[in-house]
């Protein structure tokens, strides 16, 4: 029996040993026509650099990022995720432009650009010194390529709506030499957030691959050869990604970066995370839980960057039933929900109060709204007996005039954060006489329930990440009302107005009354009852220097992270 | 020195229904080459006294207390050191249980439960000791040995399988065989056979036998002489013609009543009336007194002694004066007729 | 001293003729009845405005102070032999397995426990300190160091994310993960006993079809059978039990149709058979009492891996969620303070371990009086 | 022997077929669309519909299982939608690791509750069997994820205390590809001492109380008997003549334990981040990533399938009469 054990045990170690070998990308069998040719020649590009190292204390080591969930892919229909958008814009890919800590944009890719005066032409010059990780030159044509695709609805990216105002198809994009692509446009606003997001992808790879295959392409989860900071080394899925310094990276813009290598690693559950991060196995957590972020902050060799997000937090009410029609019912279920209450106890006071879409990080925000739909249970239980919702049967929850009772049915998918943020409404709302039941979904079944155009339910939370540049076209105007994001399909002509305006006008000066004329608004009709935007708390051990973690991202200055050579872990 | 001497073993068993006295004070010798019968009912202690000679007894189920002295070749075996007693067990004494389908290992082929056996009192290499083996098969009447030794007991008949035990208990050239219910399990035929080989590896090896049964028939056919027992006890004990042709003791001739023998079909059943009660609860008095048919008051009160008798020879053999030797048997129906002359 | 001594106190005179356990457990039970009713006068005089909950606590309180004073002044007269209290896992056993089972002091501190929890369970409004879902930190100007408060003399157990107090969940949230347990149990049992005998008595074809679907069921590793019914139907009590009780049965099925099979053939099934009795009889009047042994006691370690298992569900986000949620929800709510503010999870992991260690231990009890050759396996 | 394998295998492929079978029209009996995984913004209705086409969501149910069959029949399990990669490749990186782990954890757990088992049975009553007894009980019966946590918090975070500091997650340190063979075996290992520890003690309790049993009666068996008379010493009598025998029904657990260890391990596959079986069976149920769910299923029936194959070679090695009725 035991030898039948052995001889078992044997077994398996040994398929580990050719079938799970991390680190050449080829282990798990993913080799196929296009990856394998594409990553050997990455691979032999990167051999030409070798005994090119720079030298220099900070060049070298390891760092661990851990997560909940695993990054999908590096494939346009990927950015859809936060966490795969911020790898494809720091690490494997490049964009045109990026922000600095003041969020003013600086060079990237592109060494300059120019807005023609009538706001409807953008020109970019690009560096001539990139590369992508295979040796080939990025060019203007790789930027024209990438704009095709992502216009092309086969592409399946996830923001369309970036590219709305531009000229249809070829007519917006003109590749003037090849170091410089021309884009040709409507004016409208936050003409330059686009080009901040949109990695460029490689034509000389991609370009004779059917566009509507591109979102299944090997390339986004097995093999996305980059022009970015770090190249793709190898994938373990579910399991970890791993990023290589890459040693082409222009000098002007730093060189190779510090680290050797970035891992990213999923963990999926919080409590190992953090006991991870204790004990070093990660050197960031991102997104700690609040009470994690409160015992790391006491933790003398971790550090937790706290900083607002664009990020927001709402309860989307769905106008589509009749106890949510009437907007006098959404502002009472506002006032009857004590916000203030929620950031202090469920992010432990780490969040912004929010009364519209505008997250505090954005230009537009203004904070004199904050006062407007304050915590305030009295008007709420006046607001909604003038609505007709009145206890008739006594029984503590209101009844309209055929006695159907106020009951709404509020959806979620599993996070400790939606529950709790839907406990505690519900026993709020109790408190005005609200019957509001939680019920939670699955992930899959959430997501499909809150953007099919039946709509199955009252309210819904939902989190955004929504960028630097607003866009609620989509969520609030009556042309789209049974669209994807229109949760709440409320039609108010006044907030068409707004939405049409606001993103035509490119001069901020000119656009912020309108921001807050269409704010007030929004306070009006109450689509959603915005809570709050949190902010963002990572865990950072402190052997990870020049670690600058701010609005634009996570891994914004992962070119410039660096560890002592002393602390350095062994592989 | 006789080859088996036990003196007032006492082997009592704590049970949930309290201590039961499985052997109450038995003594008796068996001297080198000689073959005894010990016979009784189930429930008279006959295989707790077997068990105890070789320190067998179940361990756990309640504790056990061995008293008293058995000694092999004078060597006291109670309370020995478990190294000795191991070298003792197989080599010296061995034994020869009542059920051949149970006794024998089932995953173990038959051959090299023997040859175990061999290998661990005989100082024989390994290729000796499996020729030793296949010899044994042969002697003990197993053909086709050399095929035998690879069976596993389930491939055999059970006359087959009780032939293995005694070619296993025959390895280490034992000087005293114990054979407990040995041919019980066995049919008639077969359960003559292997008395048949007892007997015949007895007197060829020239060992003491200690055949242990139910059936006094059985002991008959192959002891030199028989102890009866009951209730933890010898009852009576004499040469194996004495015993058959002259039972002192009521019990003896209730066993003689109600034996079935080949050779003695007409003779009618006449079984012994009751059961043997419960270790635990001994009646008072003489312990056969509640089935015995011709009971005496004084029966009811106080145990009779092992009185020594006159054998049906007339005289009492040398050793008398030793207990459990000569022609011995506990009634008081003895004691009155030799009152009453 | 009996007969006036006996009218005192219920146990007492049980302690002096030196039976200290039932005496014990009979005074310790009437005298903390007593005392609890005294401490929480208000709300057992609530009760009886109160829902099904407090209804059923007030008639177990009620209950359990009478029947300990019955049994204490029957028993002394009787001369004692009875058991003390109702004895949940002595349905149907044979007195004779009673008195191996008493016998064992681990089987009955099993269960000693498993019935404690129940009788907690019953009288959970009473001993409860806080309404389970009474969360002061959320009340209008709550205190939000309420929240996440460590174990003190208020708060026995500490206080959960929500404020709400731990002991007195745990108390509520029994309700939920004992009657899972037994609810599983029960329907399984149902199931698998029926069709087990079925199979096992008629054979041929209908046994051959049975155990083939009973293969199939078992050639799913049962928790990730369990995740896939529980996540793509949603999880609600309802899907959940059925959900165990679905993965449940095949193991009931499989052992009660061997059972029957070695019954078969045994000598009382065929006499029975000659007398002339109806198959339908045999099975159910002969054969099946005879194979109900095993079958407790696999049902009683099964309850035990239930709550394991929901446990389990509730950790990947998928136990019963309810307004008192069950111990392993708790579990699961907790598990993300389990570094800064472990009592949230500890206590309902501890109570789930007490628990399943109790049946576990009343299942060897049982299956030591019942049945010795009865093995289990752990079959999560 | 080999024959009698291969007739089981035979008879197994029908049992596998129907559970796939079983699992294919349970999931198209659920509700919600699996075209669901391409819902974002910027999928077009019109390239749903052509997604749901090229899945063949808009075949009949008969038509669709056809396909599937053909396709799994000539081992094309189809392409993850969630991971975008072929499902194989996918399963192929998650197995070894559950295998790894579960062999690893069932050949500790059998060795180290063999041995308790035998000593418990042996000692049966004394202070040591009671103590056994109570810890494997409890091993027995506590949550699997818990005492993992503990036991994370216990040998990596050290909060007793001691020299331990075994790595909290993962399978393997980051890039350990770079290391020598030596140092990555040792690095896996090392990885794989907290998950393996957690299982082995979960399933040691089990083992344990199983061999007790088994042995208890075995040791009452008459060739016990036998063999102490024949002068074996005791500790001989036990582990060559009662353990042989004692093991005989313990190999049916193995064939429990081994379907067990594959998907039980999910819970621990979690808290350790172990990238295996169970947790990608989590995560596709969770994304109704069905090819790949049918994929794991298929392959879980053929690993219970081996493992009870597995458990009856077995039991005909260590038992020769069951070995010669298959003849």
């Amino acid at each position: 029996m035991k030898r039948s054990l052995s001889f078992l045990l044997f077994f398996a170690l040994s398929t580990t040993a050719c079938v799970g070998e991390p680190g050449d990308g080829s282990g798990v069998g993913l080799q196929d026509a296009f990856c394998g040719p594409a990553m050997a020649r990455v691979d032999s590009f990167m051999a030409t650099f070798a005994g090119q190292e720079p030298v220099g204390e900070r060049y070298g080591g390891t760092v661990v990022l851990g997560s909940l969930g695993d990054v999908s892919g590096m494939g346009p229909g990927d950015a859809i995720s936060v966490e795969a958008a911020q790898h494809q814009q720091f690490l494997n890919f490049m964009t045109l432009i990026e922000f600095d800590e003041n969020l003013e944009p600086a060079p990237y890719l592109a060494t300059s650009w120019e807005i023609s005066e009538d706001q409807t032409e953008l020109t970019f010059h690009l560096r001539g010194d990139v590369y992508w990780h295979d040796g080939e030159r990025t060019t203007a044509q790789d930027v024209a390529f990438t704009y095709l695709t992502v216009i092309n609805p086969e592409s399946e990216y996830a923001n369309p709506g970036y590219f709305q105002a531009y000229l249809p198809g070829e007519e917006g994009v003109e590749v003037v030499d090849p170091l410089t692509v021309k884009f040709h446009f409507n004016p409208h606003a936050d003409i330059l957030e686009t080009w901040r997001n949109l990695s460029i992808l490689p034509h000389h790879l991609l370009g004779d691959v059917p566009t509507a295959e591109l979102a299944r392409h090997p390339f986004g989860g097995v093999c996305p050869v980059g022009n970015g900071p770090f190249r793709f080394s190898s994938r373990s899925p579910g399991d970890s990604w791993t990023w290589e310094a890459n040693p082409a990276f222009p000098e002007a813009l730093g060189g190779r970066p510090y680290l050797d290598r970035y891992v990213y690693r999923v963990i999926p559950s919080h409590t190992t995370l953090m006991a991870e991060l204790l004990a070093g196995g990660v050197d960031v957590y991102i997104q700690m839980l609040p009470n994690h972020a409160v015992m790391a902050r006491e933790e003398p060799s971790l550090r937790v960057p706290t900083f607002p997000y664009p990020s927001i937090f709402f309860v989307a009410w769905n106008s589509r039933v009749p106890e949510l029609a009437d907007a006098r019912v959404r502002r009472a279920l506002t006032l009857g929900i004590n916000r203030p209450q929620l950031i202090e106890g469920i992010q432990r006071g780490e969040a912004i109060l929010l009364n519209s879409g505008i997250p505090p990080v954005h230009w537009a925000y203004d904070p004199t709204l904050e006062d407007s739909l304050r915590y305030d249970p009295d008007q709420a239980r006046t607001l909604l007996d003038t609505a007709g919702w009145v206890d008739r049967d006594g029984d503590g929850f209101r009844e309209n005039g055929d006695g159907a009772p106020l009951q709404i049915d509020l959806v979620y998918n599993q996070n400790q954060e939606r529950q709790q943020v839907a406990e505690v409404m519900r026993v709020q709302l109790q408190d005005i006489g609200v019957d509001l039941r939680p019920r939670v979904l699955e992930r899959m079944t959430y997501s499909g329930v809150i953007t099919s155009v039946e709509r199955e339910f009252d309210g819904a939370l939902v989190t955004f990440e929504t960028g630097f540049r607003i866009d609620d076209r989509d969520l609030f105007h009556s042309e789209v009302r049974d669209g994807f994001y229109a949760f709440s399909g409320t039609v108010d002509p006044e907030l068409d107005r707004y939405l049409d305006t606001l993103q035509l006008i490119p001069d901020w000066e000119e656009a912020l009354p309108v921001w807050q004329a269409y704010q007030l608004r929004l306070l009006e009709v109450q689509p959603y009852t915005y809570l709050y935007s949190a902010l963002r708390r990572n865990g950072v051990n402190r052997r990870l220097q020049g670690v600058a973690m701010d609005t634009r991202g996570d891994l914004a200055s992962i070119r410039h992270w660096w560890t002592d050579p002393q602390s350095r872990r062994t592989p | 020195m006789s080859l088996l001497e036990i003196q007032d073993l006492r082997v009592h068993l704590r049970t949930q229904g309290g201590t039961a006295r499985a052997v109450d004070g038995v003594d008796f010798r068996l001297e080198e080459g000689e073959a005894v019968g010990l016979v009784g009912e189930s429930g008279s202690g006959k295989t707790i006294l077997a068990l105890s000679i070789l320190g067998l007894l179940p361990q756990g189920s309640g504790t056990i207390l061995p008293e008293g002295s058995i000694r092999f070749r004078g060597e006291e075996l109670v309370g020995m050191d478990r190294n000795r007693l191991r070298e003792i067990r197989g080599g010296e004494v061995a034994m020869v249980f009542q059920e051949p389908m149970t006794s024998l290992n089932p995953v173990f082929t038959v051959g090299s439960q023997i040859q175990e056996a061999v290998e661990l009192h005989r100082p024989l290499g390994r290729g000796a000791a499996q020729a030793e083996t296949l010899r044994l098969l042969q002697e003990v009447g197993i053909p086709d040995a050399g095929a035998r030794a690879a069976s596993y007991p389930h491939q055999l008949s059970g006359g087959m399988r009780q032939r293995a035990m005694i070619a296993m208990a025959l390895a280490g050239e034992p000087s005293l065989l114990v054979a407990d219910e040995s041919t019980t399990a066995l049919d008639v035929t077969i359960q003559a056979q292997i008395l048949k080989l007892l007997k015949s590896v007895q007197t060829r090896l020239g060992m003491g036998l200690l055949l242990i049964s139910h059936d006094l028939s059985v002991v008959s056919r192959v002891c030199d002489r028989i102890l009866i027992l009951y209730g933890g006890r010898v009852v009576e004990s004499g040469p194996t013609r004495e015993i058959l042709e002259a039972p002192k003791h009521p019990y003896t001739r209730g066993l003689l009543g109600s034996r079935l023998s080949i050779d003695d079909r007409r003779r009618t059943l006449r079984p012994i009336p009751g059961e043997v009660p419960e270790a635990t609860d001994w009646p008072p008095g003489c312990k056969f007194h509640p089935r015995c048919q011709e009971v005496l008051d004084r029966c009811h009160r106080e145990e009779p002694n092992l009185l020594p008798m006159a054998g049906s020879q007339g005289a009492v053999e040398a050793r008398s004066g030793v207990p459990g030797t000569g022609r011995e048997a506990r009634c008081w129906l003895l004691v009155e007729e030799e009152v009453e002359p | 001293m009996g007969s006036r001594v006996r009218f005192v106190l219920p146990g007492l005179p049980h302690l002096f003729r030196g039976r200290v356990l039932e005496g014990g457990v009979a005074l310790f039970l009437w005298l903390g009845l007593l005392a609890l009713s005294g401490l929480r006068m208000d709300r057992v005089l609530q009760a009886p405005s109160g829902d099904i909950g407090d209804w059923v606590a007030l008639l177990t309180l009620l209950g359990v102070l009478a029947g300990v004073w019955i049994w204490s002044a029957k028993d002394e007269v009787g001369g004692g032999g009875g058991a003390p209290g109702g004895s949940v896992g002595s349905r149907g056993v044979s007195v004779e397995g009673w008195r191996v089972f008493r016998k064992d002091p681990m089987a009955m501190a099993g269960l000693g426990i498993v019935l404690a929890f129940y009788l907690a369970m019953l009288l959970a409004p009473f001993l409860a300190p806080f309404e389970p879902e009474a969360r002061g930190a959320f009340e209008v100007g709550g205190d939000m160091a309420l929240r996440l408060a460590a174990p003190s003399s208020t708060h026995l157990m500490g206080t959960d994310q929500y404020s709400q107090d731990v002991l007195s969940r745990i108390l509520y949230g029994a309700r939920i993960s004992l009657t899972v347990g037994l609810l599983a149990v029960g329907l399984s049992l149902t199931i698998g006993v029926f069709l087990g005998a079925i199979a096992g008595y008629l054979g041929g074809r209908i046994d051959t079809s049975i155990m083939r679907f009973v293969d199939m069921v078992m050639a799913f590793p049962r928790l990730v059978l369990l995740l896939a019914i529980v996540a793509l139907f949603q999880p609600s009590i309802l899907v959940i039990v059925l959900a165990l009780a679905f993965t449940q049965w095949p193991f009931t099925t499989r052992m009660v149709r061997g059972e029957i099979l070695a019954l078969k053939g045994r000598e009382f099934s065929e006499a029975a058979h000659a007398l002339g009795f109806s198959r339908r009889r045999i099975l159910f009047m002969h054969l099946l009492p005879n194979a109900m042994g095993p079958v407790i006691v696999v049902a009683t370690l099964g309850i035990g891996n239930i709550i394991l298992l929901e446990a389990g569900l509730s950790f990947l986000g998928l136990g019963v969620r309810a307004s008192t949620p069950s111990w392993g929800f708790m579990l699961f709510e907790g598990w993300d303070y389990m570094m800064d503010a472990w009592w949230v999870a500890a206590f309902p992991g501890l109570a789930i371990v007490l628990v399943v260690l109790a049946f576990n231990l009343v299942g060897d009890g049982l299956r030591d009086a019942l049945d010795p050759r009865q093995r289990e396996g752990r079959s999560q | 022997m080999l024959s009698f394998a291969l007739r089981r295998m035979l008879a197994a492929v029908p049992l596998i077929l129907g559970v796939a079978t079983l699992v294919f029209i349970a999931l198209s009996l659920v509700p919600g669309d699996p075209a669901l995984i391409y819902l974002r913004p910027g999928v077009s209705p019109e390239v749903l519909e052509r997604i749901r086409e090229t899945m063949g969501l808009d075949d009949p149910l008969g038509i669709r299982y056809g396909k599937w069959l053909w396709a799994f029949l000539h081992g094309d399990f189809g392409y993850s939608h969630f991971y975008q990669m072929p499902v194989r490749a996918r399963v192929l990186a998650a197995l070894p690791n559950t295998l790894l782990l579960a062999s690893g954890a069932l050949f500790l757990s059998f060795l180290i509750g063999v041995l308790v088992g035998v000593l418990q049975a042996v000692k049966r009553g004394s202070l040591l069997d009671s103590v056994l007894s109570g810890v494997t009980l409890f091993f027995y019966s506590i949550p699997s994820f818990w005492l993992a946590l503990m036991l994370i918090l216990i040998f990596s975070l050290g909060i007793w205390g001691g020299p331990f500091s075994f790595p909290v997650s993962g399978s393997t340190s980051p890039g350990a590809a770079l290391l020598s063979p030596w140092d990555q075996l040792t690095d896996r290992l090392h990885h794989l001492v907290l998950p393996t520890l957690t299982l082995t003690l979960i399933l040691t309790g089990g083992v344990a109380r199983y061999v007790r049993t088994s042995m208890l009666e075995v040791i009452q068996q008459d060739y016990i008997r036998t063999a102490r008379a024949k002068g074996l010493p005791e500790s001989k009598v036990i582990l060559k003549h009662g353990l042989r025998n004692g093991l005989i029904p313990v190999v049916t657990l193995f064939g429990v334990y081994f379907p067990f260890l594959l998907s039980g391990a999910v819970l621990i596959e979690v808290v350790f981040a172990w990238p295996g079986m169970g947790r990608l069976m989590l995560e596709a149920i969770h994304s109704r990533d069905y090819p790949v769910v049918l994929a794991g299923t298929f392959l879980f029936g053929v690993m219970v399938v081996l493992g009870n194959l597995l458990a009856d070679l077995l039991y005909g090695v260590v038992d020769p009469r069951i070995r010669e009725r298959r003849g």
